[in-house]
C-alpha cells in the first residue's frame, strides 16, 4: 500500500470519530488530513493552538493572510464564529480540558497508552511545542499513525523513546487497525478489509486482546 | 503626553550583551521582525532568547540564532530551523525545551507576580527531571516556576500613543504575555493611532506594559 | 447548529441542591440577574456559592444570601451585605474570606488544567493557615489550589449564536474565567447577534466555553 | 480640626507623591479622595481593580453609565485611552508590581510596616478584597489615615489586629505627620504646621526616629 494511501485510510476513519459540536486539535501532518474527509456541513470546531478557534480550509491561491496561520505555519482561514486569543488562553483550553478529541502523530506507543512522539535522544529533537500539554489535557487521544516505520512495529510492550505524556492514549488508529486502549491493555476493534488478525497481531509487538472484531470502514 | 514612539536603536540601545530577552511570535507570526533587524545591527550577544520557537534561519527568532548571538535559547519548539539543533548537539548553546503551555504559563506568572504554576503537563516525562512534584487532590502536578526578563520585544497589530495595543489574528500568541513580564517592554506596530480612538473593550495590553514603541519597518536614519 | 438558546428555567433546569456555582459580578456590577431571577424562584438549596462579593441584600448575589440558598460562600468581600455577616456570625452560613487576586487566579486555574498558582499575598497573615508554603528563588509563597464548580452563571454584553461573547467596560470582572471553570456555563447576555458579526479578535470568551444562553430579562411563560 | 479637613490635608499631601506616568490604585474612602487633589492635566493614570485603568472622574447626573463603576460600585467615568480587562488581569498588573503606588486606608500601622485594614474579630469582618493582593504587590505603599481613633493611637509598636499584609508600608500620611518605614524604624519626615513634634510623639505608640524634620505642605 503507499503511504499515501495508507494515510488517507487512516484519516478518513478517524474523521468518523468526530462529531458536531466537538472540539477538536489536529496535529501537524497526517493528523491534518483528517479535515479533509469531515462530512460537508460539518460542525466539528477545529482548534489551532497558536491562537484560535475555527480553522478554516486553506486560502484560495493569492488570498493567503500572513497573520492567519495553523500551528504548522501554512496558511489557513478562519471561519464565521471563529475566536482569536494569545497562547495562554490557547492552552487553557487545551490543559483545561476543553478540547473534546486531539489526534496526533508518534513514533512509538504502548499497551499503557504511553505515547511517545517528539524525540529521538541525539538524533532528532524537535522540541514537544503543543504536544505534551494536548496529550495530557485533551479528553481524548487519538493516535494516528502507520502501523510499522520500516518493518519495524510502533505499537510496543513498552515505549524505548523519551514520553511525550504518560497513560493518555485513548485509540490507535493505523491503516490495519483500531486498537482501543483499556485499563486491561490494548483491545483491537476493527481490521483493515485487506488485512488479517494474524498479520496485525505479527506487525504489533504489543499483546493485543481480541474479542469481537469489525472490519474497518475505509 | 509621556511620548513612547521611539526610532530601533533608540529603544534597544541600553540592551546589554547577557540580557534576557522575550521575543513574541509563532513560526515568524506576529515576530517583531524590525526589532530583530536592530538587534542583528548591534552587537549584542550571549543572550538568553525565550520564545515559543527559533523559527526559521531567515525568519523570526532563528535569525538571531544564525548570527549566534545566543549564550541560551526556551523555547517549545526548535524543529523548523536546523541550525538551533545544530548548536545544541555541538554543545554551542543551551538549549532548554518547554512544553507550549507550560512556557506560556511561566511567562504569565512572571508577568503576574505569581511565584509559578502547578502543572499535569511533563508528569512522568523527562520534563520533570530537577522539578518538585506536588500533590493536589490525588493528582500529580509540576511546579514550573515563573520568568522574567530584562527585556520584551513584542510584535502588535495598532497601538495609541499611550501604547494600548491591539493583535490581530493568529499573531496574538506569546506578545501579550511577553509584555506583562519584562523590565522594558518594546511593541513593534504596524500603525499608532491617536488617544481615544482604540475602544477600552478592545485594548488587549494596556498601556502600562509598555515602555516603547517602533513603528515596523522604520529604519534609523 | 447546535442551539444555545434557552430560557432561565431551561438553563437551570438541571441544577440540583448541593451544587457548586459561581456567579459572575462585582458589586452587582456584570452580575446575571435575570438567572439569579430563576435560582430564587427554584427550590435549590445548600449551595456552594463563589463569587466575588455577596452583592447587596437586593442585588447580586446577595439575593441567594437573604434567601438562605448558600451553606458556604467563598467571596473576597461581603461587607456591603450586613446579611452575609449575620449569618457567618450566628453559624449559619460558612463563609471562607479569599483575597480578589488569589480568588480570580484560583477560577482561572479550575479552567486552565493548572492544579494551583503559587501567590505571594496572604504569606504572614491568617490566610496562609493551613495552606502549603513554597520557596521558590528565596521567596515565600503560598500554594492557592484550583476551583472549579458545577455551574459557572455569568453575564456578557453580547453573544453570537455559537455563544462567542464580548464584555463591556466593568462588567468583565469575573465573567470570563468562571466561563472557563464550570461543567456547565450558563450565559445571561443583552443580546445575540449572527455567527459572523464579531470580529474574531474582539472575541473575549471562545464559545466553545459556553453551554446555554439566556436573554437578560427573559420569564417563562 | 474636623474630620473633613484632615482627611482633605491627608489627601492634598499625598497627591503630591503621585507624578505623571504613575499607575495609581486609590482604595475606597479617603485615598479615593486623592484624586481630587491632582494639578488639572495631571497624567496619573489610576487603575481601578474591578476591572479597568484610566478611572476618570465621577459623570454628571443623569451620564451615569451602570457598567462604568469603580471598586466601590459608584458610577464614574473611563478617560480617553483607559482600557477594561477581566479581574485576572487586573490583579496581575497589581500583584506583578505594574502599580507603581497603592494608598489604602488602615486600621493599625507598626514599626515594621505591618499593616491591618480588614477585619476586628468578632465585630467587623468585612474581607479584604483587592487590599491584600495591592499591599503586597504594588511597589509603594502609602497608608493615608488619621492619626488616631476615638484619641488611640493608631501607628503601633506592633499591630494587634489580623495582618493584611506582613512589611509592606513606605509611607503613613496622617493629619499630623509623614512617616517613613525604613529598615531601622519609622522615620518623622514632616509635622503639620498647627502641630508640634512631642504632640506627634505623644499621639503615636511606635518609636519615631527623628532627624530632620520638614514642615508639612498643606
Amino acid at each position: 500500500m503507499s503511504k499515501d494511501i495508507a494515510r488517507e485510510r487512516i484519516a478518513r476513519r478517524i474523521a468518523h470519530e468526530l462529531q458536531d459540536g466537538m472540539v477538536v486539535n489536529l496535529g501537524i501532518g497526517l493528523p491534518t488530513w483528517v479535515a479533509n474527509f469531515l462530512p460537508s456541513g460539518s460542525e466539528v470546531l477545529l482548534q489551532s493552538e497558536n491562537g484560535f478557534v475555527g480553522l478554516g480550509p486553506a486560502p484560495l491561491p493569492g488570498q493567503e493572510d500572513p497573520d492567519v496561520t495553523n500551528a504548522g505555519g501554512q496558511p489557513v482561514t478562519i471561519v464565521p464564529g471563529g475566536a482569536c486569543f494569545d497562547s495562554a488562553m490557547s492552552f487553557a483550553i487545551i490543559r483545561g480540558g476543553h478540547v473534546d478529541v486531539t489526534v496526533l502523530g508518534a513514533l512509538e506507543v504502548d499497551e499503557e497508552g504511553n505515547l511517545a512522539n517528539w524525540m529521538v535522544p541525539g538524533k532528532m529533537v524537535p522540541g514537544m511545542g503543543g504536544a505534551m500539554d494536548l496529550t495530557v489535557g485533551a479528553r481524548r487521544v487519538i493516535v494516528a499513525m502507520e502501523h510499522t516505520a520500516k518493518g519495524k512495529p510502533k505499537i510496543l510492550k513498552k515505549c524505548t523513546l523519551p514520553l511525550t505524556a504518560r497513560q493518555q492514549v485513548d485509540l490507535i488508529v493505523t491503516e490495519l487497525a483500531v486498537i482501543e486502549v483499556t485499563p486491561q491493555g490494548l483491545v483491537l476493534k476493527e481490521i483493515a478489509p485487506d488485512t488479517t488478525v494474524a498479520e496485525v497481531v505479527a506487525q504489533t509487538e504489543a499483546t493485543l486482546i481480541i474479542n469481537s472484531i469489525k472490519i474497518m470502514e475505509v | 503626553m509621556i511620548k513612547k514612539l521611539r526610532t530601533p536603536s533608540e529603544a534597544l540601545a541600553e540592551m546589554p550583551s547577557g540580557a534576557t530577552v522575550m521575543i513574541g511570535g509563532f513560526l515568524g507570526v506576529g515576530t517583531p521582525e524590525t526589532l530583530i533587524e536592530e538587534m542583528l545591527r548591534k552587537d549584542t550577544k550571549d543572550l538568553t532568547l525565550i520564545g515559543n520557537d527559533t523559527g526559521f534561519p531567515d525568519r523570526g527568532i532563528g535569525r538571531l540564532i544564525v548570527a549566534k548571538r545566543a549564550k541560551k535559547v526556551l523555547a517549545s519548539h526548535v524543529g523548523t530551523n536546523p541550525e538551533t539543533g545544530r548548536q545544541m548537539h555541538a554543545g554551542e548553546t543551551e538549549v532548554v525545551l518547554v512544553p507550549q503551555g507550560t512556557l506560556a504559563e511561566q511567562v504569565r506568572a512572571g508577568g503576574a507576580g505569581l511565584g509559578g504554576v502547578l502543572t499535569p503537563t511533563g508528569v512522568g516525562t523527562i520534563v520533570e527531571e530537577g522539578k518538585q512534584k506536588i500533590t493536589v487532590n490525588g493528582r500529580e502536578f509540576l511546579l514550573e516556576v515563573a520568568l522574567q526578563a530584562d527585556y520584551a520585544l513584542i510584535k502588535a497589530h495598532k497601538a495609541d500613543e499611550l501604547g494600548n495595543l491591539v493583535y490581530r489574528r493568529a499573531t496574538r500568541n506569546f506578545n501579550p504575555l511577553m509584555a506583562m513580564a519584562a523590565k522594558t517592554v518594546v511593541a513593534e506596530v504596524e500603525e499608532i493611532v491617536p488617544v481615544g480612538e482604540l475602544d477600552p473593550d478592545e485594548i488587549i495590553t494596556p498601556g502600562l506594559f509598555v515602555t516603547y514603541l517602533v513603528k515596523r519597518g522604520r529604519k534609523d536614519e
